[in-house]
Formats: structure tokens, C-alpha cells, sequence
């Protein structure tokens, strides 16, 4: 699959091949600007690919999907809506307004899970951008996706959080048996989720390196201290693309 | 010799409803006075009133009405020159309307073109003499001008239409046929005349002299049904436009042909008789167009000047 | 350099943000007054000049005087009040009518390809038309009552609106045009829940703009095709070159012209609140 | 689920990006035309039914009759083309007024609070009269030339642009006017360099309504201020009942008011090129 | 100093207290929405504090200040400047035209710093959110500011990209004898960068800890692998709200 931006003549991906079985996990890892946010938006039916397709579950996807959620690098929240109003935006969308007030005590539970009860009320221009972020996180948790595609989405948030966030998404996409694919800048991050990690390389954006993370789950923190993770997270950054600046 | 600037200011762009004045410019009657004349035009009497008062135009040609509620303001106009000596209103019904006598409208809807447009007073007039009340015996409807007139007789909204003589030309032109229902006893109701400030009067005495020589000189030309291709030319001239419809053209002038010939030609071209003034000033009185009787009625038209323009002129 | 609970220096919120110049901060209603004044001042100086013709111009003082009397037959229920709930049933009526079918127009247009590229054109040309010359076409299919009038004023009103919904439809940024795609929201739902939200404030603009614009509509509709409302009154004082009335008359439309304004600009600010405030994405 | 680079299973972009309904598939002229003969179709239908009288709505065949006739007096340079180049200079004198004062009270009053306070009141006091009884005024000062329409145009035309100009000015987020707080912008380079190129879509939106509104002034101007424009014809024709030389004079007007639209249209395309496409701080 | 948002009736920060000598770089650390980019904007004057004051070289600020350079954490681009057009923005309100068109140059220098060379006439929608967030960087450094305030400058980036930055950064204060107060996330980001390191706690916003770096400068990517540097790095974390989730 190749796409590339005209105007700007250049190629953002390259013959980009990769492959999610069903409910594992894969992430993606390269240097700014190297084609991420846009391989995910292809992948989410966004944007379509100057050449090649994307197959889902055997049909091509020729569009947006029901069963993706995306989270997009920007937290695009609407100023318009209160947090618990932006988080129920999916639900509305597709099952309507009583469907929506029904999932009201789920989109609770999902911002107080992130951290944000009593937030649920604020506006988008109240939250600090860590809290937008997590506010995205929810919309895109409440409809229960099989597919979840994650552009960078825990970069606004400290360390802990981050690693509280990990756990929780890993389990959430393991008790619904559903597929994911992130985008981070945090190797550890990609290590400790992912089945796959995929390295990507710029200029043109392409993927240099596949490398299978074989430690069993659930995943814990503590593994981070293991030895094969330290071992995964050298060799991942070995294939990083220093090219950019060095 | 230099020839003095003087600006003209017409209620309505129409070329033919002035056909003396144009003529006289066109046969060179204004030139032999020592006058330039330009025509301007705006949009209504009381508009005219207003440029004249701001010093726009020297020579007006406004509706008496309005020109008497200019005065009743202390706005120092006066009428010099009867343009439509004869009345420029009637009351119009269809062709085939079975009225004949002006009380058969009791109970009738008349459609006026505006509230209180000088024909809305010399229909009111006309009818009160017919021993009728507005109100109780008919009633008027504002319907506009004679295109939403043409639309009220078709959608039967209104029986008949107090208009300008002109507009039962154009509407008769157009395919809808009307007649004129206005006693003779009417005619005296003057339309359309040529005024001025007194400043300007005064200051401007040879102006006013040679202005309305030349107009009679072209009303005299005009009349004549010799010389009608070369009025219907002049009139062309200043308005290309309004002659393109040849029939409409030679209607209209019929018209105004009979409606600019003085009621008394014994009196002369222009001349204004103070009877048919009081007999506007109580007609506006009884409409509410004026609140009160002028003090000085006579003061707002003269005559003075009428036996020089006719001098030697004589039909 | 030091942060320090400082509770010596208090700086009062005012003092801190920036300084204001003292027109700014001089309350609503005296900054209106004191411009209004000024512009009274003006147009006497200019009515007493003696330049201009007092059936031009009348002077404020008689105009005053006038406003008083008018004011007196509104109140009191004479004529003037009749002409003015005329007028007035009329600019409500156009309003909703334009409001109503300027959205449905401005909606084809701002987000359909065919209404952007056909219907637009043809909208464009039908607007430069003179709106005065569809008046006796009016009148002919409504007759002479207040339908004709609303008519013309709502086709008057028309345009803004439609121009102001249709820019705000494409006020919207890409990455929310993406986030509405990829939670599956069919274009109908893109259009209801995102576009007119965000393109609320460009439509508010239009509206604001009509709302102005449904006074003199309704003025024009009764000045052509008759007709008992202020039109017919304004009509009638300046064919007797009563200008003090004319003006007066005025006066009493901009107020409601005014009341409209204040309306539209009312709701704009309790539904566009997040206008100015935020933008989207921002935390 | 697969990526693959899987060169049989092209899909070209247009199937992919949409569905598009096959009207919106149309070339603009094809679709423009379609319509054009849709509104001609009905309008010989209506003419034709006889429920309106020919002297109220020509037929299209009688009309399009006299825009052969008008046209050749145009192009030929007769007395319709003198009329043509006079309301097209005072049309262009307008707008250009127009922007420029209504560029500048909208920054006032969207700029300042005393503007938006107390100016803005004032201005929507003011549009709320019918403009047309300021002609006599305009005309008293200016005379019968070009300069007293152009007033009254530019003032018809000044509204749209004020109101546009001053909603633009609160467009900018809080972000964008942090960041210019930041850099030590003066309130003015803010104004200049954030501001007004944030407010350009509201802006526009002003003037386009403003470029149509300046035609129909010009000849509001002409028909109650005399003159030789394109007024006086059509107040001629009008008054001759003479609706299909109504009509056609109409129809020259529209593509005037369409041109004036279309080069809006066109430099907002140009200079506001980013809006729509992307948002502040989206990567 | 205090802050607090009326509308919902919190105190976003209180008592804070912080002091940067002149030449000194400072971080702060601390969960997300506790109130860090509060702190930065009261800091730049862009915000009034409830109460209290802050003093810059012994004057109180009142207002944003020219010395003082701030990147915020949106990139807030302008969608109708270039790239190049963006990083000149504040050359260009400062000292005019022709000050910008002679700081071309360096703006072009500063780009190929941050590894965008070639993208100085993109507009903002051709960058990806990285790119985004490098450029609005080099607006920041433009001008020379005395004092940096950077809030979560390095979010968007990966690690490679972030170490060299981090590197860079410190080069350009050292150069300066700039002063500059950070915010992120990351804490050994904070710990290779500072003198001092304050850790700020939520609701109400606070510093709970206030901690000297004592490696000598100028630090370097090694450092890291040091024991000391471990020592600062699980202090700080041991230092960090944990209230929110846990
Ligand atoms: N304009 C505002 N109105 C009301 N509350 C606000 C506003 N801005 C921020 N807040 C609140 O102030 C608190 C601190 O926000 P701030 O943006 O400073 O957090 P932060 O520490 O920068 O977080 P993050 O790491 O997520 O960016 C938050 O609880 C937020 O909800
Ligand atoms: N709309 C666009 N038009 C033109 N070029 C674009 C567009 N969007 C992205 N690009 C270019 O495509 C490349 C990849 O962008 P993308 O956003 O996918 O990067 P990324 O890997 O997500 O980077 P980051 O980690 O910084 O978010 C970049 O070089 C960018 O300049
Ligand atoms: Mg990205
Ligand atoms: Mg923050």
C-alpha cells in the first residue's frame, strides 16, 4: 500500500504491509513525521491509499467502519458539549438519543476510571490537555469497538497514569477480545502492550523492522524489570531511524 | 452671448409627459432665450419640492399638493407655469364594468395608488360631490402603481381606480381595457405644474420669462397635428427608451396632448385661475393632506408672467 | 525572579489584564447616551446652519416633538398603534419565514455539491435582482393584505441567511470531519451534530444581518403594494413633505428593528457561548 | 486483517472517499444549465396557465425576446449600454466604499469595547431605517450626479460588511490570542496579524452579501434619485407596464451582480485558502 | 500565589512558591491536570494569579514580558503562515518586515535543527503533529527569549528525537545564561535537564516536592545510565500523586 500527499511531492508511505490477526496487539513506533497518523487513518478508512487496500476481516475497506474506534493525535473534543456530552457522541450518533442517556452511567464509570469524575460537566476549554485527552479515550471506549486504533494516546500524561492507562487498556481489550493497533514514542509503552511491534522508518514512511513481543499475558508493570524487556526495548531502538538528526 | 445654466427637476424620468419643454429644447426655443436647460428627474413631487429647496435644480415640476404642503411648512415655492392645465386624474373601470353614473361605485371597493396621492383627493372630491362618504359608501384600497392595479381589477379586489389619465393609456395599451369615468366637471383640477423658489423668481426674472416663452412656444408646436413625427422625435431624443414602443408613445401623447391645452385659452398658456387653486386647497383640507387653509394661498402660484409668454404667440 | 505569596502586592484583576482607556470603560448605557448626544449635537449644528431645508432635514428638537406626538397615538391605541402591530406581525412572520427557509437553502447549498455549484449561482442572480420589481408578482398570487408584504420581505431577508449558513457549514475543521466519519456518522448526522454547531456563529452572522433586513422588507412591501403599515404612513407624510413625521416614523421602526437585533443577538450568545471562549481540541 | 500492497484491488478515489449522488457527479455548467431550464419550465408553465397577466409576468419566449433587443443596444453601444457603464461605475465605487468603511467601523465595533457597546447600537439603530429616505438627503448634498447613488449604494451595502467584519474579529481562540500575548504583540498586531486573518471567513461572508446588496442600492439609488443608470430604464419600462423590458433589464442586472460575487468569491478563495482544509495547532 | 477558575469553584493552584536564579533550569513534574500549564501561563503573565504576585528581576509582572519566551502545549500554529512564516511570526510583530526577512536565515537554521528542513513552506495541515510541535519550537527560540517557559515541549516526539532536543535545549540555555521552567511528563527528561525539579500535587494544585539535580553540567544522554541519576529519577516518582487512580 502506498500513499502519497500531492502538492508536496513526495511518498508519506511505501509498500506498508502488516497484518492483525484478531484480537492481538500491535504497535507502532518510528521518528516524527514518518507516516503514522497517516498509515492509521488509512487503516481507519479516513483517507483512502494512493494504491493497495486494506482488507478487514476479509472485505476491503473502502471507508469508515462501525467496529473501529480511532483516537486521533488531537483530542478534538467540541467545545459545545460538556466531557460526558463529547463521550457520549458515538452512542448518539449511532443508536440515538435514549441510547445515549442509557450508556450515561457507563460514560461515568469510563471518565472515572480515567480519572475524571466530577469532570463530567466541565467543558472542553476547562480541561488541561492531559484531561482532554483521557476525555477522547472514553469516547472512543464507550461503543465497545472490536478494532481500536490509538494515535499517540497517552503522550499529554504523566508517568503514572500513563502505566495505570496501559493496564487498563490492556485489559479492556483483552476481555473483549479486541484488536488494537497504537501509535506511541514510548518504547517501554510499545513493549509492555503489544503482541507486534512494527518500526517504522521516514522518507518514505515504511516499516524497517517486526519484531514479535513473546511475554506472556496479562502483562504486569513489573515486567518492565525483566531482563527480555530491557533486551526488546534495546533492539527496538536500535532499528529506531536515526537518520533525522544524527 | 452666454447662455444661463438652468436644471430642470421632473417627477418621473418620461420623456413625452413634458413634450413642450422638450420640444422647445429641441427646436432651439430655449437657446433663443439665452437658456440651457438640463432635465433632471427623481422620484416624486415631494422629492422634486425637496431638490429645488436644496438648491439642486432651479425649475421643479410638482403636483400641487405637495407643493401647498411645502408652503404650509414655510418652504417659499411658487407655481408659475400650468403644465396639465386640465386634469391629469379620472377615476377609471373596466370596459365592460356596467357602471354609468359615478354613484353605481356605492359599495365599492376604489383602488387608489397611494393613501393620499393628489388623485385619492380629487377622487374623494369627485365622489362627495356625487353625494357619497368614504367609508360608509366606498372605500379605498392603496394598491400601488398601475401594474398592481392592472393586478387588483384582475383578481377583482378593486371596481374601479383613481389614476392619472396616463395610466388609462398605458393600460389600455397593455390589453387591459378601461375607460375614463370622470365628469367634465372635473377638468378644472389641475395637475403637474413649473415652479421655483420666490428667491429664485425674483432674482431670475428673465429665466422665468424665457422658460415659459419657450414652452409655449413648443406646446403651440406641439399641438399642431402637423408636427407630430418631429414631437414624437424630440421626445425620443430625450428618452430613447420610452419611444421604443411606438403604439404606447402615440398614446400617451394623445393623452397629454389634451391634457396640457388650457382650460380657457383665452387666459392664455400657463395661466393659473385662483378658483381652481381654493378648489385644490379645500379638496386637500377635506383629505387631511393639508391640516389647515393657507394664509396666503395666492402666494403660491402666479400668473404675472403669463401675458409676456403669450405675446405674439397666440394659437 | 520569585512566585511568592505575596498578599502585600495584590494587583486587582482590572489594573493587571490590561489598561483600558476610559471610553472603555465607561458603562453601556452612558456610552450610548453620550454618542447619541453627539450625534444630536451634529444634526442640529447641521439644521441650524440653515444648509439644508428643513423638508430635508428637520431639526432634532422638531423631530422630538414629533416623536412625541406619534408616540402619543401609539400608546393610546390611535392609528399609528394599528399601522404598527401592521408592521410589526409582518417582520416577525418574515423573519421566521426567511429564518426557516434560509437555513433549508443555505443547508443545500453549503453542503451539497450540486446546491454549492448550481443552486448557488442561480440564488446569487435571483438576489441581485431588484426585489421591488417581484412585488406586483406578489401581490397578483397573495393580494393585498400582509401575505404579499411578508412575502417580499421575507425574499428580501432571504439572502444573508442563506449565505451565512452555507459559510458555516464549512466551518468545520478536517480532524473533526474525521472524527465524525470514523465514529460512522452518516452525512445527515455530520451535518446536525457537527457542521451547524460549529457554523452556528457564521450563521448568526447572516441572521443578525436579515434581521435588520426584514424591517425595511416589510417597509418596502407596503410602500409598492399599499398596504396599512408604517410603510403607508411613511408614504403619506413624505408625499405632504411632512419630514419631522417622516423621521419620527423612523424612529419608532429602528426601534424595532433594534428589538429584533437585540433578539437574534440574545440567542446568539446563549447558544454560541463557546465562541471566542475555545476552540476545539484544546484543553 | 491485511495491508497489503495488493495492486488488483485498486480502488480509484472516487468510488472510495463517497458515495456521490449522481447530481452532485454533474459538471457545474450542465448542472447550472438543468436548473436554469427547470425555472424556465416552470415559469412558462405559470405564464402560460394564464393565472398571472402577461403585463405582471412575461413569458420566458417574450422575455428572452427582449433581452435580444436590450442586448443589442448594449453591445452596440446604444443608450442601454451608456445606462450599463454608469451603474457598473457606481456599483464598483460602492463596493469599494463600502468595504473600506464598513472594514473599518467593524473593526471599531468588533475591536473595542465602546464599539461593540455603544457604536454597534448606534449603527444598528441606523441600518434599521429605510435607507431610501436618506435619498432626498443624499441628493440635496451630492446633486443628481453618480456621487449621490454611490452614497446611498455604499450605505445600503455598509451593514453586511460591519456586522461580518466585527463577528470575524471574535473568531480567534483563546490559544492563537495567548501565543500573540506571549510574543509581545501590541493590541494591534494582534488585530492585524491574528485577528482580522482569523475573521477573513466572516468577513467574506459580509461582503459577498454586501456585493449583491450594492447592485440592488445602486439602482434603489437611481430609481428615487434620478440618474441614467439602469434605474431610470427600468423605472421607465415599469412605468410603461412594460414587464418583459423589466425583466430583461433584471436579468443584465443579475449577471453584474453575479460578476461582483463571483470575484468575491473568487479573492476568498484565494486569500482564505486554509479555511476549511486545517484548524490552528493541528499537525 | 493562588488561582482559582470561578465557574467551577476549585482552586487550581495554591501557595505556590517558586524561585529561579537567573541562568537556571527548573521542571516541573506532576499528574495531569494538576495544574502545570496554569502555573506557566500565570508565569508568562498571561493569566492573573486570585493572588499574590510574580517578580521578575525584581519587578512584578503585570503582563507578558518580551524576554520571556513561551511554547504552549498545543502547537497553535496559524493555518495561513508557512512553517518559516511561523517561526518568523514574533521577529516579524517585534521588530518588523525587514527584521524578519533578515532572520530567514537562522529561522531556516533553527528548522534543520529540528530536523525540518525542506518543510519551511508547508503549511500547518501538510505537518504531522511531531512536526507540528517542532515548529512552533523554533518560533519560541527565535527570538533569544532570558527565559523559557515550555510546557510539554517534547510530548509529540520520539525518544530519539526528544534526547537530541533535550540536548539541544540545554546547549541553547547554557549558551544564553537563558533561564527556563519546563513541564513534562517525562521524569528522566526533567532530571537530565534541571538544577532544580518541583513536584506539583492536584486539588489544589501544590508543590509537594522541591528537589536539586547535582550532576554537573553540561549533562550529558550518558548521564543517565548513572546510578545518582536512577536515585533522582525513583525519588521524584516516589514524590508523584498517586491519589488519582490508585
Ligand atoms: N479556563 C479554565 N476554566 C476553568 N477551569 C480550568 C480552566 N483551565 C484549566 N482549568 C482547570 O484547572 C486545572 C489545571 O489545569 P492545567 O491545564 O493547568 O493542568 P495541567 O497540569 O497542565 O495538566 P496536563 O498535564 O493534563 O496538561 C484543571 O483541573 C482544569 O480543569
Ligand atoms: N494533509 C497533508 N498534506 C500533505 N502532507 C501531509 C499531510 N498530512 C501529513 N503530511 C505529511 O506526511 C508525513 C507523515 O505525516 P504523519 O502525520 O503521518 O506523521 P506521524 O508519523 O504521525 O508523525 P508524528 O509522530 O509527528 O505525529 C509528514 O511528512 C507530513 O508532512
Ligand atoms: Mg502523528
Ligand atoms: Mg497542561
Amino acid at each position: 500500500m502506498t500513499k502519497s500527499y500531492s502538492g508536496r511531492n513526495f511518498v508519506a508511505l511505501e509498500n506498508i504491509d502488516l497484518d492483525l490477526p484478531r484480537g492481538s496487539f500491535a504497535s507502532i513506533i518510528g521518528s516524527s513525521g514518518c507516516g503514522k497518523s497517516t498509515l492509521l487513518k488509512i487503516m481507519a478508512g479516513l483517507t483512502p491509499p494512493t494504491s493497495g487496500s486494506v482488507m478487514l476481516a476479509g472485505q476491503p475497506v473502502m471507508g469508515p467502519r462501525v467496529e473501529t474506534g480511532m483516537m486521533f493525535q488531537q483530542a478534538t473534543l467540541f467545545p459545545w458539549l460538556t466531557a460526558i456530552e463529547n463521550v457520549l457522541l458515538p452512542i448518539g450518533i449511532k443508536s440515538g438519543k435514549a441510547a445515549a442517556e442509557q450508556a450515561r452511567q457507563r460514560a461515568l464509570d469510563l471518565l472515572s476510571l480515567v480519572g475524571l469524575s466530577g469532570f463530567d460537566n466541565a467543558y472542553p476549554s476547562e480541561l488541561s490537555g492531559g484531561m482532554a485527552q483521557r476525555t477522547a479515550m472514553c469516547r472512543m471506549l464507550i461503543t465497545d469497538p472490536e478494532m481500536l486504533l490509538l494515535d499517540e494516546p497517552f503522550s499529554a500524561l504523566d508517568e503514572l497514569t500513563r502505566d495505570f492507562m496501559n493496564m487498563e487498556l490492556q485489559r479492556i481489550c483483552m476481555s473483549r477480545q479486541a484488536t488494537a493497533l497504537l501509535v506511541t514514542h514510548s518504547i517501554s509503552e510499545a513493549v509492555i502492550l503489544s503482541d507486534t511491534v512494527y518500526v517504522m522508518a521516514a522518507r518514505p514512511g515504511r516499516i524497517v523492522k517486526r519484531l514479535e513481543i513473546d511475554l506472556p499475558r496479562p502483562r504486569t508493570l513489573d515486567m518492565m524489570t525483566q531482563p527480555e524487556f530491557g533486551a526488546y526495548v534495546s533492539e527496538i531502538r536500535n532499528h529506531l531511524d536515526k537518520g533525522a538528526f544524527l | 452671448q452666454e447662455l444661463k445654466q438652468v436644471t430642470v427637476v421632473l417627477p418621473h424620468p418620461g420623456a413625452i409627459g413634458h413634450f413642450p419643454m422638450h420640444v422647445a429644447r429641441c427646436e432651439g426655443y430655449f437657446e433663443k432665450q439665452g437658456l440651457n436647460v438640463t432635465v433632471q428627474a427623481v422620484d416624486g413631487s415631494g422629492q422634486v419640492i425637496q431638490a429645488i429647496a436644496a438648491g439642486q435644480g432651479d425649475i421643479g415640476n410638482p403636483g400641487p399638493g405637495p407643493l401647498l404642503s411645502a408652503r404650509a411648512q414655510g418652504v417659499d415655492v411658487v407655481m408659475f407655469y400650468n403644465h396639465f392645465a386640465k386634469s391629469q386624474f379620472g377615476i377609471l373601470v373596466a370596459q365592460d364594468a356596467p357602471f354609468k353614473e359615478l354613484t353605481e361605485l356605492k359599495g365599492k371597493v376604489i383602488g387608489v395608488g397611494t393613501a393620499d396621492g393628489a388623485e385619492v383627493s380629487f377622487a374623494r372630491s369627485m365622489l362627495t360631490a356625487a353625494g357619497m362618504t368614504e367609508g360608509t359608501d366606498y372605500t379605498f384600497l392603496p394598491v400601488g402603481d398601475s401594474g398592481p392595479a392592472a393586478v387588483a381589477f384582475q383578481r377583482g379586489d378593486i371596481s374601479a381606480y383613481a389614476a392619472a389619465t396616463a395610466d388609462a393609456a398605458i393600460l389600455r395599451t397593455r390589453g387591459m381595457e378601461v375607460r375614463d369615468f370622470t365628469p367634465e366637471a372635473f377638468q378644472g383640477f389641475f395637475g403637474n405644474g413649473y415652479m421655483a423658489t420666490r428667491a429664485y423668481i425674483d432674482a431670475n426674472p428673465d429665466v422665468i420669462k424665457g422658460f415659459g416663452r419657450a414652452l409655449v412656444q413648443g406646446a403651440i408646436f406641439g399641438s399642431d397635428p402637423a408636427n407630430r413625427e418631429k414631437v414624437l422625435a424630440c421626445s425620443a431624443k430625450a428618452n430613447p427608451q420610452e419611444a421604443e414602443d411606438r403604439v404606447m408613445l402615440e398614446a400617451l401623447f394623445d393623452n397629454i396632448r389634451l391634457r396640457v391645452q388650457p382650460l380657457d385659452p383665452s387666459k392664455g398658456w400657463g395661466y393659473y385661475s385662483p378658483e381652481a387653486w381654493k378648489a385644490w386647497e379645500d379638496s386637500l383640507v377635506a383629505s387631511g393632506g393639508l391640516k389647515a387653509p393657507l394664509p396666503d394661498l395666492d402666494k403660491a402660484y402666479t400668473s404675472e408672467f403669463v401675458s409676456y409668454w403669450n405675446e405674439g404667440v397666440n394659437p | 525572579m520569585t512566585i511568592a505569596t505575596d498578599r502585600q502586592h495584590e494587583f486587582p484583576e482590572t489594573v493587571w489584564t490590561q489598561r483600558v482607556s476610559l471610553i472603555n470603560r465607561l458603562p453601556q448605557p452612558v456610552a450610548i447616551t453620550l454618542l447619541v448626544f453627539a450625534i444630536l449635537a451634529i444634526w442640529q449644528l447641521v439644521a441650524l446652519s440653515g444648509t439644508v431645508s428643513p423638508i430635508i432635514l428637520p431639526s432634532p428638537a422638531r423631530t422630538a416633538q414629533d416623536i412625541v406626538e406619534v408616540g402619543a397615538s401609539l400608546f393610546t391605541g390611535g392609528y399609528v398603534f394599528g399601522a404598527f402591530l401592521i408592521t410589526l406581525q409582518e417582520v416577525i412572520i418574515s423573519f421566521l419565514m426567511a429564518t426557516a427557509i434560509g437555513a433549508t437553502l443555505g443547508m443545500i447549498v453549503g453542503g451539497t455539491a450540486f446546491g454549492e455549484r448550481a443552486l448557488m449561482p442561480v440564488i446569487v442572480a435571483i438576489d441581485t435582482m431588484p426585489k421591488v420589481a417581484f412585488a406586483p408578482l406578489f401581490l397578483s398570487w397573495l393580494g393585498f393584505g400582509i401575505a404579499s408584504k411578508v412575502a417580499l420581505a421575507t425574499f428580501i431577508a432571504l439572502f444573508p441567511i442563506i449565505v451565512g449558513a452555507a459559510a458555516g457549514l464549512h466551518a468545520a475543521d478536517e480532524n473533526a470531519r474525521m472524527l465524525f466519519r470514523s465514529i460512522g456518522a452518516t452525512p445527515w448526522q455530520t451535518l446536525v451534530r457537527l457542521r451547524i454547531p460549529m457554523g452556528l456563529p457564521h450563521f448568526f452572522t447572516g441572521l443578525k444581518i436579515a434581521a435588520i433586513g426584514v424591517v425595511g422588507g416589510a417597509i418596502t412591501g407596503e410602500l409598492v403594494g399599499g398596504g396599512q403599515g408604517f410603510g403607508a404612513l411613511i408614504r403619506v407624510a413624505a408625499s405632504q413633505l411632512d419630514t419631522p413625521r417622516v423621521f419620527s416614523l423612523i424612529c419608532y421602526l429602528s426601534v424595532m428593528g433594534l428589538m429584533t437585533f437585540g433578539l437574534v443577538a440574545w440567542v446568539q450568545r446563549r447558544f454560541v457561548f463557546w465562541h471566542r471562549s475555545s476552540s476545539i481540541g484544546n484543553g
